[in-house]
């Protein structure tokens, strides 16, 4: 894919950990937004559909040295080795039911072609994918709350993030009834985005210089010097991606003041994160 | 009773005794057909499956008896393309074996994915850059060779045979039966590596991520290779059990020390081939992605250093050593063992690239996720068992699978062979 | 999977895919139908 | 022809070879496919035109602005209204999860009269001329003060029409349940007199010393807080956090001071001794202190040095020190108290030392600091008349001071002291300490009329339930309060047509009114509740119904506040946990769970970790340097001196050594199969402590062992 105009975006989010509070109003103006079905125990987070999940990190020491934070997992929607569109569930899925936007850097989801044989969950080290185990039932009388605008999944699909799509196709609508080419930062925002109490979470066009997103990710034009597959990489010192070494080229970034936490982003031999702390996050230009 | 459809100078026990054999292996069937009802009417739910675990027990199940089943397209290609002439007294068995894996292997994936009823959109909606698009058109395509295969030994059934369409066309595809083994091999040859591959593009996974040659990680032509190692080794340990319990000599032994030689130097190459991936895997692949070897080995209730001593070295070199060395081979005690410990290191290195894949965590601050199956999970995953078991007594009892038979069991003195 | 599905591409993956697979499949056609007729001439021949 | 085996055979193929190659197979096979995309019990949402409207929340004392997204007059979407004064876009998972409230099947749907052990469905009408009968029947009597109410809160209108009917039958005997407000009017009274409440300006300050306060667990207005917090870090203000269990507010300040349980007060006041030891605090407000500041400070000198306090607290005496310096050098420095979300129990000595701080360091109605206001009375009444039975009646004692006392005094009498009893908004059967008692005492009541909009514990211990609206279907004025430093009157407005038989509860409490005549029928005089809001918020109402809000104040007063530390200086005793056990059990909130008013929905509860609630099981927290003996992820059985409960155990080295935490808000015990019935509600395990000098429960937790179970 060229970049023929300035129209193709690359949609992507910024985390700050530090003012994420764990309160949960993400998952839920997700689930909310997006008709995810909820069951009787929901405990066992391993089948609880929970497209925005929240974990809770810890620094492992003991009291009262003990420390903890909250990270917020959304679909990565990863550009794959050397960003070409390969994410690790599209490049696997049989019957193309999973597709990387060129246009949008959106992976999406295509209900009705999935058959569910679920490699794509296998492939994403994330586990932001899920699986419909059962048939979505609501309580009676509360299916009238389901929004149009998201199709509730049948049994036997796998979902995910969708950086509410919906959003996206109704902002565009928008404009172009009134003859815009382009929409504006604040048209399409995700529902975590516009629900999160803390302003943690920054949504918009990573190629788009102008958006918040852009300005504090800073994504490098070059690939990484180190790792050739990994391209994007925040020249933020205080950015990172979750997984970022594997390169997947997630585009949901985490930023953090605090050192532990950014190591928690990714897997360091021993004696690694204290060769590349100081200049991780701008290895190109370092 | 049944004696008009039993192979003519074959003897074959009581048609009440078979029938009883049948029925109880049957009851078994019904088992696992219940449970299949069940997970076609209810779901997945009705699985120990979960998000974490998205592929499981019938995941592994399907590798490894397209693993074991390799035994066919191998034994095709050395029978028909290398002319290897002693194996037609195996061929048959081989491609029957072949077949229950095959058909099984679909089964379990029709009742394995979440929409069965759109299976087909695999085909329909193909993606090809993804293995599994591979593995399927691959697997139907050769399991319609399987078929072709299986065909004229069907029709070489006594009373089959009286029909003359029949008699012609098993013999006219008898006649270009290596046109059909050489595809088969080239589709199993996709399909066998497609299922390795399955495991080896999963970059986001550094416990199954395998560097490789073009699209084609390692455990591509690992997967290819050992099928066709240990595969033989499965025909033959069937072999052997159907002679154990028919009580007749069944395949001569220097049909079988042929194949089980043949078998043996493959694995032994497979092992060494195995050892460097995984010396490679262990100290190039998964460090450059931030994992030392013992993340994927320590820290959990089940996944040890043991698993992987046990597959290449118990189950993989010894079997290996035993059937390329000739005092050995011909010793039948320690051949069994050698076929018994191919097939166990076969299943285990199919485990491993599947479950060990989904247990071990990859995110810094992921856990370790273990499983154990629902019961309607193992009953799904016994059924096959269960239909190969009946599958193998009817063709055995009606159809002249075994050339040598009736010279190994010359009920009279024998009558001139040859 | 045919040139009339939408997710149908004339690149050099699906050249290569559906080369082969197509390929495999009209050995094994022509095979069988060569099988099957040649069966059918030899059992008319017969009579 | 006659059919052999041959032709027969040969037909069968045939047949099959013709199925094969017709397009029957094809068709099914894309049939089925199709039918698999429509499953009919799969829903399909209906499409139509989107509006939004905005109406405010009133789950919770935080009053936030939210906007509803309507689909052909079907909401399907809340979400923070941009702009509003309090929450400004943001919203807390609870209010989002607000239609799962309004479409749950379990809600009352008709008015309900109980019958032995079920209730049946009876008709508004019935129900409020029943209500109506035994009111009149006990006033008759003689004794109106025998009829009690427990409502969540004192302000806004439809608490006030309550009161009005209390006030015109002739009872004193209102009650509200614990809640923050109550608590920062009770700690303004205590320091700068009656009539006044108190907000912490936190967006502001540069230096936030919070005792316990969980400021994002749900603390005071939630979304506001959270807003505040995470604007620390632009603002580069410091957070420091005094807690025994390493909360998210403690997670996320810039220190995390762990504390034995039940002691912030003694660290409070080793603080304030700190200052003034080291000539640290603003001389010219504490000029015009009152009530004995010498005497204050020679107490301080004599029981809290820093070692004494250490002793106490298990705080470093350098680190008391160090916080103390901090504290009162910083330029915009704010103290805050209300241990968790400030609406459990607490002593009033904790919160007057705690306040006591602020008072020191001058910071009192400055930007930054705290805003000591009156108390906001946007609502104007007109007069209620009263007849002679209701003068006698409402001039006699309460039964108690507050609910506790309440709920004392009907247990150890032999007789009820209270005859008839009205609930609203409020769970006191779940959420008071020692619910067997509280459950035992309603028992002792003859007539109970709930006003919920769900079968809840308190609600399924009534006789009459009134259902109400749900605050999504009502229209109520809803004004903040709950520490936010500005003052804001909201409107909720009827978003959705009622989906059951249920009234605005303003609606049935003047309908019963009327139905009881007289003069009480003559103060009620209002065709609807519609009408008595706009005539009750007269003042404010043209904002109220244009701009869905009213701001009544913003930013620091201008009058000056006194303050009298008369409560401080004879040093009350502080509150001891209840029991001689080893460890201590201390209720944990968490931000995604609920422990008064309503319950939890199933959004919420489903993004509860499986380190709060595993299956059926509560998860407690402890130290595994106190968890001899137990197995991580293993069962145990904690006693109190008050009950016992099967437990799972999580080793969790945020919690202080001797410390067990257990989470507030599960372990209902109603008919919700996705909500209730899952883990153990705190409150059984803990009973009330009352704090002499205040008479309020100030019980932080309660003596307990644990052991494998």
């Amino acid at each position: 894919m060229k970049q023929e105009n300035n129209k193709e975006h690359k949609f992507g989010m910024v985390i700050d950990l530090d003012k994420c509070t764990g309160c949960g109003s993400c998952m839920v103006s997700c689930m909310s937004e997006n008709n995810v079905p909820f069951k009787e125990d929901e405990s066992n987070k391993k089948d609880s559909i929970t497209w925005m999940r929240v974990y809770k990190l810890t620094n492992g020491k003991s009291f009262p040295d003990t420390e903890t934070a909250y990270l917020p997992r959304p679909c990565m929607h990863c550009a794959g080795k050397g960003g070409h569109g390969h994410s690790p569930c599209v490049s696997v899925c049989p019957a193309t039911a999973t597709e990387y936007g060129h246009d949008t850097g959106i992976v999406s989801q295509i209900y009705t072609r999935c058959f569910g044989c679920r490699y794509c969950m296998g492939a994403c080290p994330y586990h932001a994918r899920y699986f419909n185990w059962w048939d979505p039932k609501w309580p009676e009388g509360m299916e009238n709350y389901l929004s149009p605008n998201v199709s509730p999944r049948m049994r036997g699909v796998v979902e995910k993030c969708s950086f509410c799509y919906h959003r996206y196709q109704a902002a565009r609508d928008k404009a172009y009834h009134e003859g815009r080419n382009d929409i504006e930062e604040n048209e399409f925002q995700t529902a975590c985005t516009t629900a999160c109490p803390a302003g943690a979470i920054v949504f918009g066009d990573l190629n788009n210089p102008a958006h918040k997103v852009h300005q504090i990710v800073k994504p490098d034009p070059h690939p990484d010097k180190w790792n050739r597959h990994v391209v994007g990489k925040s020249r933020n010192p205080k950015v990172f991606r979750l997984l970022e070494r594997l390169g997947t080229n997630p585009k949901i970034y985490y930023l953090s003041e605090r050192e532990w936490i950014r190591r928690k982003g990714d897997n360091y031999l021993d004696g690694e994160w204290d060769k590349i702390k100081n200049h991780h996050g701008s290895s190109s230009h370092g | 009773m049944d004696s008009a459809l039993i192979p003519e100078g074959a003897k074959r026990c009581s048609f009440p005794k078979f029938a009883i054999g049948i029925v109880i292996v049957g009851a078994v069937l019904l088992w696992g057909v219940f449970a299949m009802g069940l997970i076609w009417w209810k779901g997945l739910n009705q699985t120990n499956m979960n998000d974490y675990y998205g592929f499981a027990l019938w995941i592994w199940a399907d590798l490894a008896v397209i693993a074991v089943g390799g035994g066919a397209f191998f034994t095709g290609l050395l029978r028909y393309i290398f002319n290897i002439d002693e194996l037609k007294n195996i061929i048959n068995f081989a491609v029957i074996i072949g077949f229950i894996c095959y058909s099984s292997a679909l089964l379990i994936l029709a009742i394995d994915i979440g929409q069965p009823l759109r299976g087909w959109f695999i085909f329909w909606h193909a993606n090809v850059h993804s293995m599994l698009t591979e593995v399927a058109f691959c697997l139907s395509a050769y399991f319609a060779v399987l078929t072709i295969e299986f065909i004229p030994n069907i029709l070489e059934n006594r009373q089959a045979n009286k029909v003359p369409f029949f008699r012609h066309l098993a013999h006219n595809m008898h006649g270009i039966m290596a046109v059909f083994a050489a595809t088969g091999a080239f589709l199993s040859f996709f399909h066998q590596g497609s299922l390795g591959g399955v495991a080896g593009v999963l970059f986001g996974r550094p416990f199954a991520y395998r560097e490789g040659l073009l699209i084609w990680p390692w455990t591509f032509f690992l997967f290819t290779w050992s099928a066709a190692a240990f595969g033989p080794c499965f025909t033959l340990l069937i072999t052997k059990i159907t002679e154990t319990i028919t009580g007749k000599k069944l395949v001569k032994d220097n049909v079988v020390n042929l194949l089980a030689k043949i078998s043996g130097w493959m694995i032994t190459i497979y092992i060494i081939a195995k050892i460097i991936d995984t010396i490679y895997w262990a100290t190039v692949t998964a460090p450059s992605l931030g994992f030392n070897i013992s993340h994927f080995y320590t820290n959990n209730g089940f996944y040890g250093y043991w698993i992987l001593i046990t597959e290449i070295l118990v189950c993989g070199l010894v079997p290996g050593i035993i059937l390329i060395m000739k005092s050995t081979r011909e010793n039948p005690t320690l051949r069994l063992i050698a076929f018994i410990l191919g097939v166990i290191g076969i299943c285990l290195n199919r485990w491993v690239m599947v479950l060990q894949v989904m247990a071990v965590p990859v995110m810094s601050f992921d856990t370790w996720a273990l499983y154990f199956p629902s019961w309607q999970e193992i009953a799904t995953t016994i059924l096959p068992v269960a239909y190969g078991i009946i599958l193998i007594s009817v063709t055995y009892r009606y159809l002249p699978v075994f050339p040598q038979e009736a010279e190994l069991n010359a009920v009279e003195p024998a009558a001139e062979t040859e | 999977m045919f040139p009339f599905n939408f997710e149908w591409a004339w690149d050099v993956g699906h050249a290569i895919f559906f080369g082969g697979f197509w390929y495999a499949i009209s050995i094994m056609g022509a095979g069988m139908a060569y099988c099957i007729l040649k069966a059918a001439l030899d059992t008319m021949n017969d009579n | 022809m006659k059919v052999d085996r041959r032709s027969f055979l040969g037909l069968g193929l045939g047949a099959v070879a013709g199925i094969a190659v017709s397009p029957v197979g094809l068709k099914l096979t894309d049939d089925s496919s199709i039918w698999t995309q429509n499953w009919p019990w799969t829903p399909v949402p209906a499409d139509g035109e989107v509006i939004y409207e905005s109406s405010v929340c009133s789950l919770c004392p935080g009053s936030c602005g939210i906007s509803v997204r309507k689909i052909e007059n079907r909401p399907v979407k809340i979400e923070g209204r941009e702009n509003y004064p309090v929450n400004n876009g943001g919203a807390c998972l609870h209010g989002i999860a607000g239609l799962q409230y309004l479409y749950d099947p379990a809600r009352v749907k008709t008015p309900l009269k109980k019958n032995g052990d079920k209730f049946e469905e009876i008709s508004w009408d019935d129900a409020i001329a029943l209500v109506a009968g035994k009111l009149a029947d006990l006033r008759k009597s003689g004794s109106p003060e025998k009829f009690a109410a427990i409502l969540d809160k004192e302000q806004g209108s439809v608490s006030g029409l309550f009161k009005r009917l209390f006030k015109t039958f002739g009872s004193p005997n209102f009650y509200t349940m614990p809640s923050f407000e109550s608590y920062l009017e009770a700690t303004a009274a205590a320091i700068h007199g009656e009539g006044k409440t108190i907000g912490f300006d936190l967006e502001n300050a540069d230096f936030v010393l919070s005792f316990g306060a969980g400021i994002i667990e749900g603390w005071g207005s939630p979304v506001n807080c959270f807003q505040a917090n995470a604007s620390r870090k632009e603002r580069r203000a410091k957070l420091y956090q005094i807690e025994p269990n390493l909360s998210n507010t403690a997670a996320n300040a810039d220190k995390w001071v762990p504390i034995k349980p039940g002691t912030q007060a003694d660290l409070a006041l080793g603080i304030c001794a700190v200052i003034l030891k080291n000539n640290l605090f603003d001389s010219n407000a504490t000029m015009n202190f009152k009530g004995g500041f010498n005497k204050f400070a020679a107490m301080l000198q004599k029981d809290y040095t820093p070692s004494k306090t250490a002793e106490i607290t298990g705080v470093k005496a350098a680190d008391i020190e160090k916080i103390a310096g901090l504290f009162a050098k910083a330029k915009k420095p704010v103290a805050v108290f209300g241990k968790g979300r400030g609406d459990g129990a607490q002593s009033l000595k904790e919160l007057a030392a705690v306040h006591t701080l602020n008072c020191l360091v001058g910071n009192i109605n400055k930007k930054g600091g705290v805003f000591v206001k009156s108390k906001n009375k946007y609502l104007e009444f007109p007069d209620e008349s009263m007849d002679s039975i209701a003068d006698a009646g409402f001039a006699k004692p309460k039964a108690g001071r507050y609910m506790n006392q309440l709920v004392e005094k009907i247990n150890s009498s032999s007789k009820s002291v209270v005859e008839a009893l009205f609930v609203y908004n409020a769970n006191p059967c779940y959420s008071l300490h020692d619910t067997k008692s509280v459950k035992q005492a309603l028992g002792k009541i003859p007539f109970i009329v709930s006003f919920s909009s769900f079968l809840d514990e308190t609600a399924k211990e009534a006789d009459i339930i009134l259902p109400s609206h749900t605050f999504i279907e009502r229209i109520e004025d809803v004004p903040s309060g709950a520490g936010l430093a500005k003052t804001v009157v909201g409107l909720t407005k009827p978003v959705a047509s009622p989906v059951f038989n249920t009234k605005n509860p303003g609606d049935t409490v003047i309908l019963i009114a009327k139905a009881l005549k007289g003069s009480i029928a003559q103060s009620f005089e209002w065709e609807s509740y519609n009408e008595c809001l706009e005539g009750v918020t007269a003042r404010i109402w043209d904002s109220l119904s244009e701009d869905g809000y009213a701001v009544i104040s913003k930013g620091a007063p201008i009058e000056p506040a006194a303050v009298n530390l008369s409560f401080l200086s004879g040093n009350p005793p502080t509150v001891q946990a209840q029991g001689d056990f080893g460890l201590t059990l201390i209720p944990i909130d968490n931000m995604r769970l609920i422990n008064a008013g309503a319950y939890v929905s199933p959004f919420a509860i489903k993004t509860v970790s499986d380190k709060v609630l595993k299956g059926k099981n509560i998860v407690v927290e402890i130290n595994p340097l106190t968890a001899k003996g137990l197995k991580n992820g293993g069962f145990a059985i904690i006693t109190t001196p008050i009950g016992t409960a099967r437990v799972v155990v999580n080793f969790n080295e945020g919690l202080m050594p001797g410390v067990i935490g257990m989470v507030e808000g599960l372990g209902h015990t109603f008919e919700n199969k996705y909500v209730s019935n899952k883990g153990v509600n705190v409150n059984d395990l803990i009973g009330p402590v009352i704090e002499s000098g205040s008479g309020l429960d100030a019980a932080f937790g309660i003596k307990a062992k644990i052991s494998k179970a």
